[in-house]
């Protein structure tokens, strides 16, 4: 028998970036000679504590009670993707039947990720439309997408002019850039009258994921800007912080902020008309449709385009062939005063 | 020149003493690191008695494994490197952007010059990032921990200029390999340099000159100049040594995961000290030994990965296993060195 | 009421597996200036760290003023009016003389603040009773060494103390510093306190001293009045050993110019100019920030000369530092043993071979076990180190086996001048006689010397000639025909 | 010149303070000349509420260093004392005064450094190693045990927040800030600090403990009270700085602490305070920590890309070091070599 790890040795000849050979990547090689219900599935979270992940965990483990199959979500101690490797590398280890992966950085685990392929083990990524070791990426829409309406959005609260400026984790956050990118590509094409502060540097802050840090920026950049008119934060700690220095400053309602995060953080943002608008999609759905996929995988199912996965937003998956197959759903949520009380997480 | 003078006092017997003071610690550590494994081979034999699972520690081991021998070796000068992890990001993007723009695009023998060429130029990075570090700390007299504190801003800082702050991926092939051939299927490549350069180190702290001025140089600083020993050359070469190695900590990484990222492995910082000092470097300076860095660090990954194993043991009561073993091994090292001191007392004084 | 201010009886106290007091018994009189004397690690500094409460006792009693101390502490002892000289000053470096001074009498008034106008009325009054002119405000650890054992004497001088108890307490001074400090423990005498007084120094303890009590390997081997003992008997008890001074190998045949210096200055010192011949002996004294210690420094490649030259052999030197210094053929052995020379955890055999790594490592840097092993023992052979095994950290030896084991480190690397700053500083007679004898032995052998000293037996039983250094320039030069101790205090 | 103001004025030349209160100065000026904003009375009201907590935390780590060493465990103490605060808020609904709020995180963090001080005083262990460990433990605890996410705070504890001390409108640019409750505290504090160490026989101990253990143990200093004392304050102190923390940001934010403690050490090492024992002053702390919240928020305001903020931030700890290390070394005329302390037998 073949020990594991040795079977990729050979595949010498794939090009650059180690992208995965084309066998390694047909879904079809996956199909698992087990029982159902002694699969396990790994979902590997950036952050298992944040409220994001938790409720993530809900669709997770919804999904793993309906079908009766065993699934495990884990997540490093360190939003470090050094430490997400190591979580991913010790699952591989103990012979998960599929990955289902939200990368803090996708290029970080490239390697581990063709590890478990190569493995047989079955991988799905989310947030991760460049991921190469998948076998799908499961996203609720695209980041073009979700980038281009959170701009539209601002742009409607601005009165689509004016100054704004964007705030990001972390630079070194793959996502969060394509966020801001995707944004400002939208505004350049459509709304000529706004402006990105700073000659157009994208971001124009960091927040370190602190809602602290992005309050002292917020507060930096009113100051530096003095017509900055708008805001957008894609991590869930800008927005808070953002709208805490709006409102300090006494610039309520007029400066616009549209961001990212969970509703029940932002919900008295919202009423109180700090934030303008809170874009997201149910963690607990995209979690749902991870897992789904994967047990799809598994059964031998084939998923292809207006495949039902069997959640809200996933109803009718639309394909699309780019560096990885992604498959993209239906589901932004745009809340604002008159929907948040919907959502409860 | 033999004056010698006569004494009553007899001359000393020989025996080899030096067993009592610090391979102790190593034995306890081998203990340490075999009960653990006995207890995962019992309690998950399926899982972790596994190629697999043997594998993916030796792979996840090497990076912080090595950086905290860059640690230690600080440490034994009397110092501290909190800058290694982000010398090792430094050094593996300086690599992988020169793989990258040079030798993706060719094959061959000219890929195989480029891809060496980038990693040279990968420890080169280390070894400027560690005289750096040493020049603030031997020339300046900056404290260590305040002067790698700064760099490791510095370091990191550099690395997202150079990149933006994205990730460094898409190098050629043949280098990559590295990060996942494995020798007679149980061991990883990766792995196997690891052994070497710590072997290598081992040796050169443990058994040359150097190794011994920078042992008495952490013990003290000013006896040791006024010993004539240069200690600014010293403490250099200590900072470099640990930028080399913290360089090739990168490097292995930028095989292993086929990328580079300034702040890959921020969370390393405080393990790779953990690890140097239950690995019994004595913080303060002058004593601990490299093997037990060694152990220490695979004690570490046993634990790690055996409680990985439990998916509902959330992954941050690791922190707490951590904490608890750190203060635990200083206690029991306190007690048992105390022993081992009253016994040499015993033997010294009739 | 007892005779007796401190009487202890059996007292045992271990270190670990160290022995270090056996059941000593030790009476000391109300009013008497009493001696403990002994080599070095023979247990007087433990008694009285016993008796002040650091140490607490593993058998034995202590009676106090005829009562009995279950349980001593040093604010208990303080409060019982004894005060304390340590050897080695207990001052805190950080903070100001004020401080300094006057911690120990407001913290055993139990006082819980902090009065600035009374802490420098203490202080004041501290530094005026043995008229010690130094500024009160500032900190301690810029201060010269005297000027901390000053402080501790000062402050110990405090306050109705009833015994002071001084543990070497004249190891940093100046004659003229002693001399004044006889004065003030003659004074305390005459005002009935009592003195314990520690010392190795035969001509101190006959002058001041009532009683004598020498210890021995942690006992005590004899208490007898001072009167009742001469110089041999001291020096038996003390050692067991019975000596005689050799003054044979002090004519010795001089050679060539070793070491020659030109106008040399440099902070501490200026326009200092001497010559050192192979086989010469050349003592440097003088008093207190005399600059000797800085010339030291600036032959040893420690300290920049601003001005003037060194030769060696008649060639011009440049020695930038230590390490050039090693290879010019100068060796120096520092004034503090446990700072500047050791390094106390590190074995006895890494201490004595460090400065011969390269002769004992081969070209990659490698170092050779064998040759290091055979080195180590030869020189702890030679050299008469008393240790059972070179493994041990040189922590465990005595002073004076801790000075040879420097001594050793140094003659190993074959200097064409050493210096020896204080060489015999804390260091027991048996192991000073040694000492001596060994440089005299390797002046024979065409060594250059200089030792730096403030002990004048010692300059006048070694020294061929003597330089006399005050305020960084030599003010004095004092021939072999002219040298002896009277001679020697009439220049310093 | 008279002679005495020639002396202190060399006095005052030799101290670090010295030197970062100019570093400080003259990036004033430049910000001031690049942005024209720093002078301005709302930029100076935010540099002060940024502070506040570092200057909290600052005190814990100056205590730390004059007394044994490096303390690295204040964030830690302080997040898991402000978690168990805000956890008693909202179980318990309480909802009078925050002085008892305050009061349920400092008696926590007290427990929490007395584990410090216990184990520092007991075994004289390392300090930085010790606290290094039980931040660790802390840490698994706040985000292992209790599973501690983003909270919401309390609607009372928000209040006490938002009351501000100064409120202050820029005429020109119209932009308010205000300066909240908690920097009374910190002053505060620094006042009780100030005391307690120059006016207390404890106080001085705390000094004499970091010049010489053996001293002060032999002057009748109880070393081993001190030194647990100090630890046990620290985590006091830490809870303080936790609560206050949270109130400003109006959240409980259980992964924002992490990693406070080397700038706070920077800061306090930069205004002088020496790494092992006895040597530094509170006025110093103020300064370093000054001065690194001026760079930091500041950085925005000159200009400086977004990319180049870290580079920034470590050059300025390098280079005001080596400034305050070399002129010192320089005015002293030598060189001071770090000297172990040695027991003479
Ligand atoms: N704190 C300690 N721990 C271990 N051993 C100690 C300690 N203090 C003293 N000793 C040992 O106890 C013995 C007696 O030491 P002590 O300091 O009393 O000698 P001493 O007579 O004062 O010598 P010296 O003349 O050098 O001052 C020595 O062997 C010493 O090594
Ligand atoms: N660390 C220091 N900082 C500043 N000045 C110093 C320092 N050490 C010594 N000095 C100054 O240098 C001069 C020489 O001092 P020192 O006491 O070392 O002389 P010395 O020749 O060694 O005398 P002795 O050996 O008798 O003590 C004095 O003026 C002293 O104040
Ligand atoms: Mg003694
Ligand atoms: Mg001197």
């Amino acid at each position: 028998t073949e020990s594991g790890g040795s079977g990729d040795s050979g595949s010498g000849d794939t090009g650059s970036g180690g992208a995965a050979n084309e066998n390694l990547l047909d879904p079809a090689s996956y199909k698992s000679d087990k029982e159902q219900s002694e699969w396990t599935i790994g979902v590997v979270t950036k952050d298992n504590t944040a409220a994001w992940f938790k409720r993530m965990e809900v669709g997770v483990n919804e999904f793993g009670e309906e079908m009766n199959i065993n699934v495990i979500q884990k997540g490093p101690a360190n939003a470090d993707a050094a430490s997400q490797v190591q979580v991913i590398e010790d699952l591989i280890a103990q012979g998960v039947d599929a990955l289902a992966v939200v990368p803090i950085d996708p290029g970080a685990i490239e390697a581990s990720l063709q590890n478990a392929l190569s493995q047989g083990i079955a991988v799905v990524t989310h947030e991760a439309s460049n991921q190469k070791n998948t076998l799908f990426d499961i996203e609720a829409f695209t980041s073009e997408d979700f980038g281009a309406s959170m701009m539209d959005s601002l742009a409607a609260a601005m009165g689509e002019e004016g100054k704004y400026a964007m705030m990001v984790g972390y630079t070194t956050s793959t996502t969060h850039m394509e966020y801001a990118e995707a944004q400002k590509a939208r505004q350049e094409e459509s709304y000529a009258n706004m402006e990105l502060i700073n000659g157009g540097e994208v971001p124009s802050a960091e927040s370190e994921e602190s809602v602290d840090v992005a309050y002292e920026k917020a507060k930096e950049l009113l100051k530096a800007y003095p017509d900055l008119k708008g805001f957008t934060g894609v991590a869930s700690t800008d927005s808070p912080g953002i709208a805490n220095a709006v409102e300090e400053l006494g610039l309520s309602g007029k400066v616009s902020i549209v961001g990212v995060g969970t509703p029940n953080e932002f919900s008295d943002y919202i009423k109180a008309g700090t934030i303008n608008e809170l874009q997201l999609w149910d963690p607990a759905a995209a979690g749902y449709a991870m897992v789904s996929v994967a047990a799809k995988i598994l059964a031998g199912e084939e998923v292809a385009e207006g495949t039902d996965l069997g959640i809200d937003g996933y109803e009718s998956i639309q394909v699309i062939e780019g560096t990885n197959k992604m498959l993209v759903g239906n589901a932004p949520l745009k809340l604002d005063e008159s929907n948040i009380d919907d959502y409860d997480f | 020149m033999k004056t010698a003078l006569k004494t009553n006092e007899p001359a000393a017997p020989k025996t080899r003493l030096s067993f009592i003071k610090m391979d102790g610690n190593i034995l306890r550590l081998l203990i340490i690191m075999l009960t653990i494994f006995i207890i995962a081979s019992i309690t998950k034999p399926s899982t972790f008695l596994s190629v697999a699972n043997f594998l993916s520690m030796e792979k996840q081991m090497v990076e912080y494994g090595l950086m905290a021998i860059g640690v230690g070796i600080a440490m034994i000068a009397g110092g501290i490197d909190l800058s290694v992890v982000y010398i090792a990001n430094l050094s593996a993007i300086v690599a992988g952007l020169f793989m990258q723009k040079f030798a993706v695009a060719v094959s061959g023998p000219e890929q195989i010059f480029f891809i060496v060429l980038g990693i040279l130029l990968g420890v080169l990075t280390g070894i400027v990032c560690g005289l750096f570090n040493g020049f603030l700390i031997a020339k300046l007299r900056i404290p260590a921990m305040l002067a790698t504190l700064g760099t490791m801003q510095l370091y990191m800082g550099i690395a997202i200029i150079v990149t933006g702050g994205s990730i460094v991926s898409g190098l050629p092939e043949p280098f990559a390999l590295i990060g996942r051939t494995n020798v007679f299927g149980i061991f990883t490549m990766s792995f196997i340099v690891y052994i070497v350069i710590v072997a290598i180190v081992a040796y050169y702290i443990g058994k040359t000159k150097y190794g011994l001025k920078l042992y008495l140089l952490g013990t003290n600083e000013k006896a040791s100049k006024f010993a004539g020993i240069k200690n600014n050359q010293i403490i250099i070469r200590a900072y470099m040594l640990s930028g080399v190695i913290a360089a090739s900590a990168g490097l292995l990484s930028l095989a292993r995961i086929n990328s580079a990222k300034a702040d890959f492995g921020s969370s390393f910082v405080m393990l790779t000290i953990l690890i140097a000092v239950l690995g019994g470097i004595n913080p303060d300076g002058g004593a601990g030994k490299i093997l037990g860095i060694f152990l220490a660090t695979i004690t570490v990954q046993l634990m790690s990965s055996y409680l990985n194993m439990f998916p509902e043991i959330s992954n941050f009561y690791r922190d707490m296993i951590w904490g608890i073993a750190l203060i635990l091994v200083l206690i029991v090292n306190h007690v048992l060195n105390k022993k081992s001191e009253a016994k040499l007392m015993r033997l010294t004084s009739q | 009421m007892s005779e007796n201010i401190i009487s202890v009886k059996g007292i045992h106290k271990y270190f670990g597996g160290v022995h270090a007091l056996k059941g000593v018994d030790l009476q000391i009189k109300k009013g008497e200036v009493h001696c403990l004397a002994g080599e070095n690690g023979c247990g007087k500094s433990t008694i009285i760290k016993v008796i002040s409460g650091v140490h607490k006792p593993d058998g034995g009693e202590i009676e106090v003023n005829g009562e009995k101390v279950d349980h001593m502490t040093p604010s208990e002892s303080i409060k019982q009016g004894i005060q304390i000289i340590y050897q080695d000053f207990s001052v805190f470096p950080n903070l100001t003389v004020i401080e300094n001074l006057a911690f120990n009498k407001v913290l055993a008034s139990k006082k819980k603040f902090v009065n600035r106008k009374e802490f420098r009325r203490i202080a004041e009054e501290a530094i005026k009773k043995i008229n010690f002119d130094v500024d009160l405000d500032a900190l301690v650890e810029t201060l010269p060494v005297a000027d901390k054992q000053l402080i501790a004497i000062s402050r110990a001088l405090l306050d109705n103390a009833k015994l002071i108890i001084m543990d070497e307490p004249t190891t940093a001074l100046t004659k003229k510093e002693v001399k004044r400090m006889f004065e003030i423990i003659n004074k305390l005498k005459d005002e009935g306190v009592t003195i314990l007084f520690v010392s190795h120094k035969l001509e101190e303890v006959f002058e001041i001293c009532d009683t004598v009590t020498i210890f021995r390997n942690g006992e005590n081997v004899i208490s007898c009045p001072v009167s009742e003992m001469d110089e041999k008997k001291f020096s038996f008890h003390m050692t067991g050993r019975h000596f005689e001074e050799v003054t044979e190998g002090k004519k010795r045949d001089l050679g060539e110019m070793v070491l020659e210096t030109k106008q040399l200055s440099a902070r501490g010192f200026n326009d200092v100019s001497f010559t050192l011949r192979k086989g010469e002996i050349l003592g440097i004294t003088g008093q207190l920030g005399s600059g000797r210690t800085e010339l030291s420094l600036a032959l040893f490649g420690l300290l920049k000369p601003d001005e003037g030259e060194i030769l060696i052999e008649g060639q011009k030197v440049n020695i930038p530092n230590p390490t050039k210094a090693q290879e010019l053929g100068i060796a120096l052995v520092p004034e503090d043993r446990l700072t500047e020379g050791l390094f106390l955890p590190q074995s006895i055999k890494r201490n004595i071979a460090i400065t011969r790594l390269d002769e004992l490592s081969n070209k990659l840097g490698v170092v050779n076990g064998d040759l290091l092993d055979d080195e180590s023992a030869k020189w702890v052979r030679d050299i008469g180190v008393a240790t059972k095994n070179d493994e041990f950290p040189v922590s465990t030896l005595s002073g004076g086996n801790q000075q040879k084991v420097l001594l050793a480190r140094w003659i190993a690397s074959n200097p064409k001048v050493l210096i020896l700053n204080g060489p015999t500083v804390g260091v027991d007679i048996g192991a000073k006689y040694d000492i001596h004898n060994l440089l005299r032995n390797l002046a024979s052998a065409g060594m250059g010397i200089i030792i730096e000293s403030d002990d004048a037996t010692e300059i006048v039983n070694t020294c061929d000639r003597v330089l006399v250094m005050q305020k960084g320039q030599i003010t004095a030069e004092v021939k072999e025909e002219d040298l002896n101790v009277k001679t020697l205090a009439n220049y310093v | 010149m008279n002679l005495l103001t020639a002396k202190s004025l060399k006095k005052l030349a030799v101290r670090p303070e010295f030197y970062v209160f100019i570093i400080i100065l003259l990036l004033s000026l430049f910000i001031q000349a690049k942005s024209g904003l720093f002078f301005t009375n709302n930029n100076i009201v935010d540099l002060l509420r940024s502070m506040t907590v570092p200057l909290i935390y600052a005190i814990c780590a100056y205590l730390g260093f004059i007394s044994t060493g490096p303390d690295v465990s204040f964030p830690l103490i302080a997040a898991l004392s402000g978690y168990l605060a805000t956890q008693f808020v909202m179980v318990t609904g309480y909802s009078g005064s925050i002085i008892v709020v305050f009061l349920v995180a400092i008696a926590c963090g007290l427990v929490m450094g007395a584990i410090n001080g216990f184990i520092i005083a007991k075994y004289n262990f390392p300090s930085l190693i010790v606290t290094l460990g039980t931040t660790s433990i802390f840490s698994g605890i706040l985000l292992g045990v209790f599973e501690a996410g983003r909270i919401k705070l309390p609607e009372s504890m928000i209040e006490f927040g938002q009351q501000s001390l100064i409120k202050v409108t820029n005429a020109e640019t119209g932009l308010g800030s205000s300066l909240p409750m908690t920097f009374l505290i910190a002053i505060g504090l620094y006042i009780l600090t100030y005391l307690f160490l120059n006016f207390t026989m404890a106080g001085r101990g705390v000094f004499a403990v970091g010049g010489d253990e053996t001293s002060a143990e032999r002057a009748g200093f109880n070393v081993k009270k001190i030194r647990f004392g100090v630890f046990t304050v620290n985590g006091g102190l830490a809870a303080i700085a936790g609560v206050c923390y949270s109130v400003e940001s109006t959240y409980f934010l259980p992964t924002e602490f992490a990693g406070m403690e080397m700038i706070v050490i920077a800061a306090v090492i930069l205004g002088g305070t020496r790494l092992m024992g006895g040597v530094g002053t509170l006025t110093g702390c103020v300064l370093g920590t000054l001065l690194l919240t001026i760079v930091t928020n500041s950085l925005i305001l000159v200009g400086v890309p977004i990319y180049w903020q870290k580079f920034i931030i470590g050059a300025i700890i390098i280079v005001g070091t080596a400034i305050s290390v070399i002129q010192i070394a320089e005015l002293k005329g030598f060189r001071r070599s770090k000297r172990k302390k040695v027991e003479v037998a």
